[in-house]
């Protein structure tokens, strides 16, 4: 065919002041297991590097190959990383969605797509059967590229390298730094220069190509900033954060089950643990076991819990409700485990791609019968390296299960993220009583009882399994029992007992991170968010100030409540809780548990497996400030 | 012949399949998906008296590619012999179909694998066996075996756990083993398996073109510096045909995987007695020790009854009872109350 | 030895004027295992049909047989069926606790105990060691009474029989109908006459001992009353009455696993359709499966109702948490099954032989996800007798799991319950399409879709398996789909479907059994209960209006709430919600829906094993009246 | 002699036991109680080190009557291997001796007891099996034989499911069975066990007094009009004598039970070779087809590496490193973030 129609203008499109720079949306639109995310990696690590506030967001099927994926990458001069749905910059890779993809883009937005009607992957149309008049297209020879490569790629991977051709023709349009490009090849490539010089060898031709043959129309620009984010930021994704915060918090024992979003927060910590906790005899300073199904991890994760390990496991929502009843036990029990969730979207097997919050009233009540266990709600990457590692010590200092509830937002996609603090505490391990201390204790209190509270915090004094002393033994078990660990079905030592573990968790409330406000001068509304919704939350907010309604934001970082919510909401008539769940789960929790000030709260929450992203935010509260 | 051939039912081959596969081009799940359009088309079986039953896995996606006129149930991970159970004690005349996968009922699903058997529950029982957990990106499931190596999952020092031995252990009245590039055996032993009055375990060895291949192959590709970022981040999947093999009774036949590796499959003979459970023992643990893989009919024993007779149940289906079968007489409410203690 | 001090009276007790009628408790204290429950439930049966309003309470363990064991029954003249801890009259059968069981009986008290040091349940000491001085003491020759039989019984059962001569004594001590006992014992032997010979002999032996040997010097007596109980009033226990509901319920499908205290609902079951359910050829017109845990007990019985099978299960609290994941897929996928929890105490293995309300939030929210489901509060064996049929006709008609909550009170103890009514209405199967109904729907609308809404109340139509139509056949899954159960990613088709089950559980939520209101005339506080409670609730209302606090009371039957519940709660400023768990769960549940009112709602909750009773109830309000 | 015996540890056999039995008397359960205390006694077995592990069941409740100085873990109903494996992994010097019922292992615990010895982790797992569950009143287990007949659970249609045969197909490296009156060879079994590195499974026939009687039996005294009656008012049990017995090896031996009922104990000899895999399989399909119940060590293979050799488990236990070994230095964290994407 001859190359015709390599691009068109709009006929009638909206006026644009000049250029946008770092200011707009790119969506890159793949079927997924075609190598795709190297080209999306690349360039968002290139327009990090260029100093550019960016996120990604990847939109993957629940499925290996083949089907539909969609490659967000917002750029925002203003430094908003939350998601945004819409996307100026189109590049349509994927014939089976082509059409709706088009139909998405925004008037004046751009279309970059094949053109060699010889690839699978090129739309069978020609660029006038296009309705659309009021966007830019710009149309790349994939194929003919390729074919000019000076070595003739392995036919394999030809579907991989045509996506390359877009990282250098958008680099071209849209002036995103090739030498940004090449370290971020080289990185992804672990400096192995064949490769490295194949890929780029085609970013480059394709860039060139582009140079000769396209004309930039569209007003979409990146520029680089300075100042921006702070040496040694880092652009990485919550579950490697997690599992090696999880390696300098001392694991020892880690036991899961596959289950997408969370699986590679336990393969990233068995890949550190296994650079950086292996003897030189070659020996483990820990053990991880792929459990035959989570009913197993967690029955694992507890018994190394018991023996006095740090132990975790890692799963999702299904995973989760399998668990329930061994968590119970623990929370019964008086057992150590950290337990990650990496939220996907449920009910049931639900979207187990898409990112979710709706896990949290079931997490926190996990078992049946009266149960409430500490729940930790890191934000970031930088904040799932921090819990990582002090997940133990709540555990351990608290003889309890402890959650982490991540989602599959901050778990798997990358994230501009602060650099990670090396730990600032040593380890607490609680209280545990060796032999000696043991002695110490019975001379001190004339006995020792495993669910004794000699210091009034509902916390007891535990032994280890293996301690050398006749005393030590005593008998975990999930039914009723005294003081002193034995059996007993007495209504009043079974009353007594539950009282001594609420008085815990008074204590808990006190201990775990406070949640983090950010005021604003004249704020008449407050609003209450956690976990990944952050960054849409802080954007939000600078719209409804724009609009004249300015709010104070308390970022909840555990449950149960620290008293500082209370304290937040008293001081507002209107309080917005904004969430990723169909049910507004904290506002409910935060019902149940300050009824006086129930009133007070607006539930803002959707779920449909995207993130939250600031527009739709903005638009719930300013309908319901008007409605007030 | 070819496209406009129709079956007893006056239905063409195209009537017995359903949506397009979303599985990787290449993956042995899908011929043996082709291998049920097949027997059943031949066979004329009524698909609205068929269920497709799967747990959660690629293998428990296939049902979405065969069969479209028939209910199906995506039931959760490891436990689709429970839902089985239940929908056909409620329907008797249902015949289920189901397909598991090696995870799905080697590892999480071990337990309901080995209990639906021990009740000898009328289902054709498929196991799409690859030793790894496809959709979840390649850890190794329960049947890999002891020694191998992915670049995905690094080294297995466990011994795999042979679903046919397992199904021999717990009773089972029909054990099947073959090859999914074997289509004539695969339709073969459905056919049998159809035909078995009781449950038919059919553990068929169907390689994942994805995540079987071997870090030190030629053949793949490889890229990333840790395999943990090539997950995070989908990586690149190459297609493959599928593979297709046919070999004779009693014969072994060595075939080449995907990525390089061989594999010895061994056709049972005539020799073979497969009503003697001690010898189908040995014959499976032979092969392990060989590191072979035996197929054929292993072992089979007519003659247990089946759930539907061990409770009882009528010739009509107990969903097809009127309201007066089973809801009782006012007076027999009577009845009940007179034998409780009253005033 | 010598019979010596056959008896004695108080030298220090308060003054009773005269005689205490119909208005004590007795506790029997025994080891369990050895047959008490055969002379205990006679002598509650016998009470019972003197008219004498009176309940049984068994207290046993956690295990077969040597484990001590409290029966409870409670006698009111005024009618007050609840639990009341303290007992007048003790039969102290058990060495092991005799020493705390005397000393809980209050001044004035009557304390009955085996004198012969023969038997292996005599206490080896003395009358004159007992240091009450303030309580009646009678004591009995068990084992001599037992050699003065005529035929010698076999020696294995010997410590059985023991348990008759305690009838025998306190049928003369405390004037209970002699042929009343005849009767009850003819009821529990079936009429075999051999047995209740030899049982009612040895009662009457003891009888006769006592009215020689015994003066009557306590003031308690038995007197039989007219009028209390209309007419085929019951005496029995919940899990009978939910099985004998099923089956008249349709019930065509039971899968599940031992587990106390619900086993023996199940087991009624089975019991009633192999003897009401069965044809003539021998063929049974349902199948009861024992499945080989709760995961699979859960999925058999989901498998049925998605096959069109009326289909059941029953539980408690541990199977709970393990049929989480299983209840989140039938609540998505949309498939009626039924799950009854016969509530035991937890966290955890909790007290398995113990009575508590604590899974209701748990089992109201089951499954990861935003979830929520059907739940019915029985508050005795009537109302499980109902619920047992009626729940599949919610189950049918919503297509939805639905929860019947009964505990280990209503289920397990007899209580004196109104006669069971037969079913008011036919079966509601709920939209099922057979091949007919599928081709004019078709026919009607143009196409049919398993989630698609055609009548506005979110509740589609199904088709069953093995529907003779080529259109009839759809895929269930527990992931997205749209209204045809295709699957489907979409953001917007997953918030749709979300979106449409809400609505159906508003469509729920007006048919649910509304809550029962029982008023006083100037009530100035609400009282808001369920299941078990209620009896003791009466009874405080009537004790709070004997110190001026007159209340409302409002009893809830089901969850979601009814619109009721919110009209009650405004009418009050203080509403006290009563619940045998230790979180005040239903109080969470009422402020997490209705916030506007959460601060009216104060808790009045305990967990300790044992069913509320009014003293502390009322104890609780009175306070909490004080202070507010 | 007798009390005033000490072990090599000075302890009497006194200091190995733990409070009085709470289950019925006559219980099987309570002679293997038994067995393992004098074992440990005259191992002179350091308790300290010792954990005692189960799930839930009359039989799970055994811990609480031997080895007072072991510390100990009631876990939930099935799940006793999870628990155990993460205890034996965090501390390798601690000796698990576990025990569970065939109900918590052959029914909802088939799949952890299956996973557990296909791990080979190092422990003793000693299923107390009575055919019944004990704890929640006599309904039939997965392992109580076809045709039995109980008056509490009724008729027992299904095959039983043979835990020796399902240890064997799990790869098991220790396989034995005995009978709960058998001193002497529990005894020597239990000494074996405690011997092997690996998961030595120990089937024991125990017999439930309780429930396993049967509804014909002339012994058994019935009242009740039915039995859900009786259970749910918690009958009336009778106290029973223990079962003891004693045979040699290469010997059948007829038992009675206490409902009257026969068992034939057959005890391997000499001539079995208990490293043979096939050969152990067939020992116990045929004892299954006689209906007999073989008993003694019916396979064992020491070579396969355990769990700790698995998951390169360093000679410390990993409870007892200290900091510095398990948190990484500051400058490791500075390696792992230069490895990572930064600004
Ligand atoms: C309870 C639960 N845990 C984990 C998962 C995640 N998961 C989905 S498929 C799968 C494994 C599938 O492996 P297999 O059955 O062998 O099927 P294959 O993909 O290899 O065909 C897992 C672990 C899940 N869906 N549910
Ligand atoms: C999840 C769960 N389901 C059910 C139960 C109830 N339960 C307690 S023990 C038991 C069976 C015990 O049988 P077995 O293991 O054979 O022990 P035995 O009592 O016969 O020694 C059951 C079903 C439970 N505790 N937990
Ligand atoms: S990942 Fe493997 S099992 Fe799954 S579809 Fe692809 S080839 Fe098949
Ligand atoms: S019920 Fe059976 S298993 Fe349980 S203690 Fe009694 S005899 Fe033993
Ligand atoms: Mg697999
Ligand atoms: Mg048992």
């Amino acid at each position: 065919m001859t190359v015709v129609d390599l691009q068109r203008v709009p006929s009638s499109a909206p006026q644009t002041n000049g250029k946008v720079v770092n200011n707009f949306s790119f969506v890159v639109a793949t079927a997924n297991g075609t190598g795709s995310q190297t080209s999306n990696n690349t360039l968002i690590r290139t327009l990090f590097k260029m100093g550019i506030p960016v996120n990604g967001k990847n939109l993957f099927p629940s499925n290996i190959k083949g089907e539909p994926t969609w490659y967000y990458m917002r750029l925002s001069k203003d430094g908003y990383l939350a998601h945004r749905p819409v996307a100026e910059v189109l590049v349509a890779f994927n014939e089976r969605t082509f059409a709706q993809d088009v139909a998405k883009l925004p008037p004046g937005g751009v279309l970059i797509y094949p053109i060699d009607d010889t690839d699978a992957r090129a739309p069978k149309w020609n660029v006038q059967t296009i309705k659309r008049d009021d966007i830019y297209i710009y149309r790349m020879p994939v194929d003919t590229l390729m074919n000019q490569l000076p070595e003739k790629p392995n036919p394999s991977i030809r579907e991989y390298l045509a996506n390359m051709v877009y990282v250098g023709v958008m680099a071209y349009l849209f002036n995103i730094d090739m030498d940004g490009i090449r370290d971020a090849l080289s990185y992804h490539f672990g400096g192995k220069e064949k490769l490295i010089n194949l890929n780029f060898g085609l970013v480059q031709m394709s860039y060139d190509w582009a140079a000769e043959n396209l004309k930039k129309e569209d007003p979409y620009v990146c520029e680089p900033m300075e100042g921006t984010f702070p040496e040694g930021t880092l652009l990485t994704d919550g579950n490697s954060a997690g599992g090696l915060g999880a390696v300098f918090g001392g694991v020892q024992f880690v036991s899961w089950y596959p289950i997408t979003p969370s699986s590679s927060l336990a393969e990233s910590a068995q890949e550190y643990l296994g650079k950086y906790r292996v003897n030189e005899d070659g020996s483990h300073t820990y053990s991880v076991i792929q459990a035959e199904d989570e009913l197993a991890a967690i029955g694992m994760a507890i018994g190394a819990g018991w023996a006095g390990a740090r132990a975790m496991t890692g799963t999702s929502g299904p995973g989760i409700s399998l668990m329930a009843e061994f968590v119970g036990l623990a929370y019964y029990a008086e057992i150590p485990v950290v337990i990650w969730d990496v939220q996907r979207v449920g009910p049931s097997t639900g979207l187990p791609t898409r990112t979710s919050q709706g896990d949290l009233l079931f997490a926190y009540t996990l078992g049946h019968g009266d149960t409430h266990h500490i729940v930790l709600l890191p934000k970031d990457p930088t904040e799932c390296f921090e819990f990582g590692w002090r997940a133990f010590d709540y555990a351990e200092q608290f003889q309890t299960p402890v959650f982490v509830l991540s989602d599959l937002d901050i778990g798997m996609n990358m994230h501009i993220t602060e650099r990670f603090q090396y730990p600032d505490q040593p380890m607490n391990r609680g209280k545990v009583l060796d032999a000696k201390a043991l002695s110490e204790f019975i001379e001190k209190h004339g006995k020792w009882g495993r669910y004794w509270d000699v210091d009034g915090d509902g916390i007891p004094y535990r032994t280890l399994p293996g301690t050398d002393h006749p005393m030590a033994a005593y008998f975990t078990r999930g039914t009723g029992h005294d003081e002193f660990a034995a059996y007993s079905e007495d209504a009043e030592v079974f009353e007594r007992n539950l009282t001594r573990i609420a008085r815990k968790f008074q204590t808990v409330r006190k201990s775990l991170p406070a949640p983090v406000l950010h005021s604003m001068d004249g704020a008449s509304i407050g609003i209450i968010s956690y976990g990944s919704n952050d960054p849409a939350i802080e954007e939000t907010r600078d719209y409804l100030a724009a609009q004249d309604i300015k709010s104070d934001y308390l970022r909840i970082k555990a449950l149960p409540l620290h008293a500082d919510v209370e304290a937040f909401i008293q001081r507002f008539d209107r309080v917005y809780v904004v969430e990723n769940n169909f049910d507004g789960q904290m506002t409910q929790i935060i019902r149940m548990e300050l009824p006086h000030l129930a009133a007070r709260l607006k539930k803002v929450c959707r779920l449909n497996g995207l993130p939250l992203d600031a527009d739709w935010i903005t638009e719930q509260i300013v309908k319901a400030e008007k409605e007030s | 012949m070819g496209r406009t051939k129709t079956n007893a039912l006056g239905l063409t081959k195209e009537d017995y399949k359903f949506r397009p596969s979303t599985l990787c081009p290449g993956c042995g799940h899908n011929s043996i998906s082709n291998q049920i359009i097949s027997v059943t088309f031949e066979e004329s079986l009524d698909q609205t008296h068929i269920i497709k039953m799967s747990g959660i896995g690629c293998s428990s996606k296939s049902p979405a590619y065969f069969l479209g006129r028939s209910h199906a149930f995506n039931a959760v991970h490891g436990r689709m012999p429970s839902v089985t159970t239940g929908a056909v004690m409620a329907n008797r005349t249902l015949r289920a179909i189901s397909v598991s996968g090696d995870g799905d009922s080697g590892n999480i699903g071990l337990g309901q694998f080995k209990h639906v058997i021990r009740r000898n529950l009328p289902m054709v029982y498929i196991i799409e066996n690859n030793g790894v957990y496809g959709l979840t990106k390649g850890q190794f499931s329960a049947t890999a075996d002891r020694g191998q190596k992915t670049k995905y999952a690094g080294y297995n020092e466990l011994p795999a756990v042979d679903l046919c031995i397992e199904a021999l252990a717990a009773n089972a009245t029909f054990v099947a083993r073959s090859f999914s590039g074997d289509a004539k055996q695969v339709q073969a032993i459905l056919k049998a398996a159809l035909a078995h009055n009781g449950t038919a375990v059919v553990d068929i060895i169907s390689p994942c073109v994805t995540f079987n291949d071997l870090d030190t192959s030629t053949k793949s590709y490889h890229w990333g510096k840790n395999h943990r970022e090539i997950l995070n981040e989908i990586g690149f999947i190459q297609s493959q045909e599928e593979i297709a093999v046919e070999y004779e009774p009693g014969t072994a036949q060595p075939v080449q995987m995907h990525d390089g590796s061989w594999i010895v499959l061994k056709k049972l003979g005539a020799d073979h007695d497969p009503t003697d459970r001690v010898s189908a023992f040995r014959v499976l643990h032979e092969a392990q020790e060989r590191q072979e893989i035996v197929t054929g009919i292993i072992y089979i024993d007519p003659s247990r009854p089946t759930l539907v007779e061990t409770e009882h149940l009528p010739e009509t289906p107990l969903v097809h009872l009127p309201e007066t079968q089973i809801r009782p007489a006012p007076s027999v409410l009577e009845q009940a109350l007179q034998g409780m203690f009253a005033f």
